[in-house]
């Protein structure tokens, strides 16, 4: 199962990664991070199909995405 | 975890540092990509990048490789310096639409001209960010800034300035393309296309220009999620994505 | 006799406006008065803070490296200007989103809760208004007609918010009266 | 008027207009562009023009070329974007045209910072362009001298037909003061017969700065010569403050550390020390003999700048040995207190 | 002879005095046109020049109307200041290749893109005439000058600008076109033209740009009727003539 | 080497060479264009770049870019060239990079004329651009002397990491004169392990003048202050001809001004006159305490200069009035004839 | 018969109109005027057509076109 | 010893290099030259001149307002330079494009016909050589030999042009010493 590990105190909380997810499986914290921004955070880590569209929208390079095994891409990146 | 693999993380060209762009800014996007291009074609160690006058002029502190710092407009007179001095070195520069195309009109139109083996990321949010939303020459008709408060007037300020276009009306062979970051579909090209640039720069063939329309949401007085809305609604249709000519096209294209 | 007051906290939190109302109260009562802005480029999560200056004769310095008076909206606020505060001097805390204190004995430091004083009064919005009420209360560097005047103008074309705002005014106004030696 | 609580810049945009100016072409640059933010809004208001130039050095030809056909004009920038015009400035006095620059100084050299800072007082005064010319250069201390010198601008660029510079740092421009605006009609600039408005019924007019006949040069440098000097005897402006009699140590300093340095003054006063002020207004013309006069009755000068030490050669100059000038400076936006002047006073009383 | 009648003549606009230009050098002819066509829209009386650094620094002696001398590359700016000023003036600038496609790039792409309303004459020698033969950037590849005295060589310096071409590709609208001098038939184009150019500008239409190819035998070193020879044989398969831009376009022209 | 007969533009060009640069980035100007040409024939012979810039602002910010990635590099202008540097120069002192600048002067302001002038003293000594630099300063007054100034200019500029000029005027840069070129191999330029060469096996080399943060901009100015320090110390060049003892006249003039003024106190000299002349080489630093010395020893000062005044004023700061300071200057390209010296001196003893 | 008249000081010689002439009748004399130049001149005036491309041509504004009676010209100009 | 001589003419006439020559001859003799052209824009029609200085004592003034000795080619040459040499002075005129004198009384008026002397002796354009001859037979600024080697060194390329200007140099040479104090 793909991971995705959102760095809290990186994330400006623009919610780009929210909106580029294809799962909506992305949301915003409520709690704000040391810089005073609300986080985003995974909802639902069960529907993650390790896309990356979330880590390439996001402008802060706050997210990191894992997965096991191999994997083909869908896209030339 | 042991046969876990990391399928994306911040590339080695980028520094751990936080930047000072505001939230949902694509500037930081825009780093990213360029970052990646070096890491893909490792170039990193071979890069100097040279950091315009605007919101970018900081770009230095998040790019892991040599850096010079120009005045207002003037980086491809430095780029163009270091690049016929050190040719083995990969030159860029980081430029908004104040910089590139309105104070650094002369020092575009003649870098591009004279075919230097450099390659401009040119980040167009049709304002001037840094000094707090001025109107920019990439400022639409009608867009509303602090020194057109009524909106631009095309009878007063002209048009906007299209520079993809602009340039590759030129002779000399070049590489310029158009770009956006507004949606993930487009940030895969605009990958693509800065990539591109600089594989022909590695490969000592020609000028490169990539022309990326980005978003200023606190200038725009938009959240970051309707600036990406703004950038596409307004921005493309005066702006058109596309390849505008390559190397190939050769001398007379 | 010339007071200089420090006023900081993130942008958005209308640090600048009251600062601003402490300068146009302050020449309203006929007093030299001056303020000056932090400037600088687009640095988002940074303090932004301005400094005012009111006093009988005119104003020579309109910046400060040890204020008098500062009143603090967040923490890295307190963090950086806490320790610069005069000794002696006032300094005002918004105890909502600062849980720490600056630990200083040679000042006098009040705590105002001001955006669950805002809050209680209908919004968080006027938590400026409160702290600002806090001041005035605190220090009478200016008088509290003066700025409920200021409110009455400011709000002229909405004026729904001017009775939320006068009440948050009056409300911080209390909170630095209570304990002032 | 009645007194208004302003934003230094945005004065400084007023006062043109009621100077009666009513062109401005410049490009945006902290810490000033209030300045053309302002107009934007404001000239379209009053019929005037406003336009964001692509450039400082089109701004000041812009200047060159609006000046030339008859009106009143000015830009405003700083430090880098006032270095970009240097050769235009040079071509203006070199064509005698009367413009108003505003430089609300940053810390240099280069890109440096965007704080306060005084370290263009060379290039203002010795003239940052080439050839033989001096700017007129007016230093406000308050918000309120700002406007008034930037009137008073317009009025000697006009009597000189040379271009004349309000010099202040980023306090002057970021500054809210009260501030009064001449009350009574705009001041009327003189006739300017030798405009560029068409040669209609008379011969042609032609504004230049070339003369290939060394003859016809040296004329020209002659008669920029004459204004200077004329300018040295009739428009030196300075204030002194507590600085009468007998002087432990007389300080020197203008723009807003002037005014901090009054704090310290004061302070030192209040504790019968004998220490004053001599703040020149006029960076150019230099108030010479007023400073050789006020050094002889003191026992030591001491300078301050924001800079590494730029006006306080002038003042050496001046003094010329009367008594040891000293020098305390601070750059990169870092700003003297008036605390930090009162120790500076002492370590040289 | 009371009824002769004189069918050609110095016009008005023009002064008595004898230029210092080079004998044979066309600017002597471009002079002619511009001062004719003043005269026959009878625009003189409300005529501001703005003469260029180069060889026709000199101008406004022989121009019989107001003038303003520019620094090198700024007319533009000049006119601009002008114009904006005193809007019932015509205001024209005669430049160079130099001055106006090299140091004052800037200058020209922004007059021309905020459709200022004056006219541009601008005069394509394909050298520096002034200093005595430098390169330009239309300096012909492989033509040889003084500091490019293996001839230009394109991989260095690029491939000559061509300006007409450059701002016709501009969204604000203007008059474009480029003319020759090297023949009486080209002379009579030419002249068309520039009316043309002032005409609109009489009517406050719009920016216009007559780029006018022209000899410099001196620094060519070529005879004069040899370097008409050569204008016509290598610069006019170069520089195109024709009509490049017309307000009648329209902005997305 | 032996002599070769040179015009002084050429000369220029070959000592570079010959100094170990390889590297031009210029716009033409006369009276230096021969420079450019010079150089765009011999730079492809030596395997250099020669590139002829769009301007001068692109050529001032070509030498930032060539200086950073740690090759010699230099320009040559002339006065309208050199103002439209001035930004570019204030960001090259800022970023403390090497690199020569070459001003052949002409009569300004503005475009002036083309003829000889010593007008742009001030902008070369006191800084044209924004903020606290200084340039270093040479001075020569024969085309020998130009090619020994160019090669120390580039060890100089080298030493200090700081912009340096030489400074002469169309006489210098047209006249042909006899010159010789150092034998022996060219000197080596230091290592500069902060140049932009790619940041490989090693971290990032950031070449800048920005530093938002006071106390870091500060820093900066206070490291370039220790220099200019370090070249009043160390590198302050100056001639005393027939200066010593008592003088009835002591003539003060640099570059060609000085080799004419010599002619004339040979005549009075041989009249027995006691006259003799001081002639700054370098004009920044500049022979303060020389000059002092010196005019202690004189009954009267005379400042020869090729303008209406500008180094006269820092040779009235360094006389301290010790002596009466005499002022005798033509511009626009007229030249004093040994015979106008000899008068203006009689005129003063 | 239209008439050429050819300012003599003002020619530089440098036989543009000489060129420009259909009719070929023009010529260079071989005397220098005040400035040095070997002048234009008309070789044979009875064949001038009054076209004015002499004039048309000319740099220095050296020539003059007379005719008598009204003329109908060949081109605008 | 120092003389300075000024040459004088339009374009084209071989001014600025016999000049050149000038100075290379006195270089070579080991004495202490400086050369300095007239330069400017392109003017036609103007004339170009070029002063050289020769010395045995290194030189100060490269340029001279009354030159010693003067050498003019053509008309306008000698009403611009004629009345400016120096009292005792030596006036080296070109006949063949001159017809009028300097009328002065106080200096040595060498007229020498140039172009012709040099038509016959088989080219207009050695008239430059004509005068040279004739400046070094009138002054001895330099030694003739060392003039008829810097021709050998000049035209080493096109060497059948050597005789040519070595004649018309000694036939200068001779007018030079004809009448010669
Ligand atoms: C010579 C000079 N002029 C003006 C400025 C002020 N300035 C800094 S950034 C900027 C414009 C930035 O806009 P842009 O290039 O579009 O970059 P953005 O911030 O939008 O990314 C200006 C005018 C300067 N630093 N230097
Ligand atoms: C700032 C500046 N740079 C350079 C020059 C020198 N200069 C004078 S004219 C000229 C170029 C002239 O060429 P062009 O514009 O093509 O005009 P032309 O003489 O060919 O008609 C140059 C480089 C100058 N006067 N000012
Ligand atoms: S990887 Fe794809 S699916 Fe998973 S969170 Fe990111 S965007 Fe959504
Ligand atoms: S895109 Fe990045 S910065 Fe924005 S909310 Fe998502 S994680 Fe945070
Ligand atoms: S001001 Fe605009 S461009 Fe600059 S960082 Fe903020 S959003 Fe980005
Ligand atoms: S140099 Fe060339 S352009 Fe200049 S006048 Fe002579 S021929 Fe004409
Ligand atoms: S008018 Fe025509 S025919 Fe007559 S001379 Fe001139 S060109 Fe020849
Ligand atoms: S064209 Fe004019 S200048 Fe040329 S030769 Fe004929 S008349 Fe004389
Ligand atoms: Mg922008
Ligand atoms: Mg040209």
């Amino acid at each position: 199962m793909p991971k995705v590990l959102i760095e809290r105190d990186r994330c400006k909380g623009c919610e780009l990664c929210n909106a580029a997810c294809p799962q909506k499986i992305l949301g915003m914290s409520k709690e704000i991070n040391a810089k005073g921004y609300f986080c985003a955070q995974v909802i639902d880590y069960t529907r993650c199909i390790g896309c990356r569209l979330c880590a390439i929208s996001c402008p802060d390079v706050a997210i990191t995405v894992r997965a096991h095994g191999v994997r083909y891409n869908l896209f030339e990146y | 975890m042991a046969q876990t693999n990391i399928i994306f993380k911040k590339p080695e060209s980028l520094t751990d540092r936080i930047t000072h762009y505001c939230p949902g800014c694509t500037h930081g996007i825009i780093h990213r990509l360029v970052a990646e291009s070096l890491d893909e074609l490792d170039l990193r160690e071979r890069t100097v990048g040279i950091a315009p006058v605007g919101c970018a002029v900081l770009s230095y502190h998040y790019f892991n490789c040599d850096f010079q710092e120009a005045a207002h407009g003037r980086a491809p007179a430095l780029a163009t310096g270091q690049k016929r001095s050190r040719p083995e070195t990969i030159v860029f520069t980081y430029q908004g639409d104040g910089d590139l195309a309105s104070i650094g009109a002369a020092e575009m139109i003649h870098s591009a001209n004279r075919g230097e083996k450099i390659t401009i990321i040119f980040v167009n949010n049709a304002i001037y960010g840094m000094t707090g939303g001025q109107m920019a020459p990439t400022t639409l008709p009608k867009q509303v800034t602090s020194t057109c408060p009524a909106g631009r007037q095309v009878d007063q300020a002209g048009y906007p300035l299209r520079v993809a276009e602009l340039l590759a009306t030129l002779v000399t062979p070049s590489f310029i393309q158009r770009v956006s970051v507004h949606s993930p579909r487009h940030i895969i090209e605009a990958k693509a296309a800065i990539k591109r640039a600089f594989a022909y720069q590695a490969e000592g063939r020609c000028f490169s220009l990539v022309e990326v329309l980005s978003t200023c949401p606190t200038n725009w007085g938009l959240g970051p999620l309707e600036a990406l809305r703004w950038l596409e609604e307004n921005m493309i249709p005066y702006y058109p994505l596309g390849v505008k000519k390559t190397p190939e096209d050769g001398p007379e294209g | 006799m010339l007071q200089d007051v420090m006023f900081a906290g993130f942008g958005g939190q209308g640090i600048m406006l009251i600062g601003q109302m402490i300068a146009y109260a302050g020449m309203a009562e006929g007093r030299q008065v001056s303020w000056l802005p932090s400037y600088g480029p687009e640095m988002r999560g940074g303090t932004a803070y301005c400094t005012v200056v009111v006093s009988d004769k005119p104003i020579g310095s309109p910046v400060t490296g040890n204020p008098g008076v500062c009143v603090v909206m967040n923490r890295p606020s307190l963090e950086k200007f806490g320790p610069r505060v005069r000794p002696g001097g006032i300094l005002i805390v918004n105890s909502s989103l600062i849980d720490i204190t600056a630990g200083r004995e040679d000042i006098d430091e009040l705590r105002v809760p001001c955006n669950e004083l805002a809050m209680e009064l209908g919004s968080g919005k006027a938590a400026n208004m409160v702290v600002l009420g806090a001041l005035v209360g605190r220090t009478d560097v200016v008088k509290l007609e003066s700025v409920d005047a200021l409110i009455e103008k400011q709000f002229a074309a909405k004026a729904k918010f001017i009775p939320l705002n006068k009440q948050a005014l009056r409300a911080g106004y209390e909170r630095g009266r209570q304990g002032k030696s | 008027m009645a007194k208004k609580l302003m934003k230094g810049n945005e004065a400084i945009g007023e006062a043109a207009i009621q100077a009666g100016c009513r062109h401005y072409f410049a490009y945006p640059i902290t810490p000033q562009t209030e300045v053309a933010e302002y107009l934007a809004r404001r000239m379209p208001e009053v019929g005037g023009v406003f336009l964001q130039a692509e450039s400082e050095v089109a701004a000041a030809n812009m200047l060159f070329g609006a000046s030339s056909s008859g009106v009143r004009v000015f830009t405003s920038s700083s430090s880098p974007g006032i270095s970009l015009m240097s050769e235009a400035t040079s071509y203006i006095a070199g064509a005698q045209l009367p413009v108003v620059l505003i430089n609300i100084v940053r810390g240099g050299p280069g890109l440096g910072g965007i704080l306060p800072a005084q370290s263009d007082y060379f290039q203002a005064t010795k003239g940052g362009g080439h050839g033989d010319y001096h700017l007129l250069v007016l230093a406000p201390s308050t918000v309120q001298e700002a406007v008034d010198h930037v009137i008073l601008a317009f009025e000697l660029a006009d009597k000189y037909r040379n271009p004349a510079m309000v010099i202040g740092d980023g306090m002057i421009g970021q500054m809210m003061e009260p501030v009064e605006f001449p009350s009574g009609p705009a001041p009327v600039p003189p006739p300017k017969p030798w405009a560029t408005t068409g040669a209609r019924g008379r011969g042609q007019n032609l504004i230049r700065s070339l003369f290939l006949n060394p003859d016809e040069l040296e004329r020209n440098n002659l008669e920029i010569k004459a204004k200077c000097d004329q300018m040295m005897r009739e428009e030196v402006r300075f204030e002194a403050y507590r600085a009468e009699d007998e002087l432990e140590v007389l300080v020197v300093a203008y723009g807003t550390m002037a005014r901090i340095a009054k704090t310290a003054i004061d302070a030192l006063r209040s504790e019968g020390r004998r220490v004053g002020l001599l703040r020149p207004i006029t960076l150019y013309p230099f108030p010479m003999t007023q400073l050789h006069e006020a050094a002889t009755r003191a026992r030591a000068v001491l300078v301050v700048e924001l800079s590494t030490g730029q006006m306080v050669e002038d003042v050496r100059w001046a003094v010329e040995g009367k008594a040891p000038v000293h020098f305390f400076g601070k750059t990169g936006g870092n700003i003297p207190t008036p605390e930090d002047i009162t120790q500076e006073i002492r370590k040289v009383m």
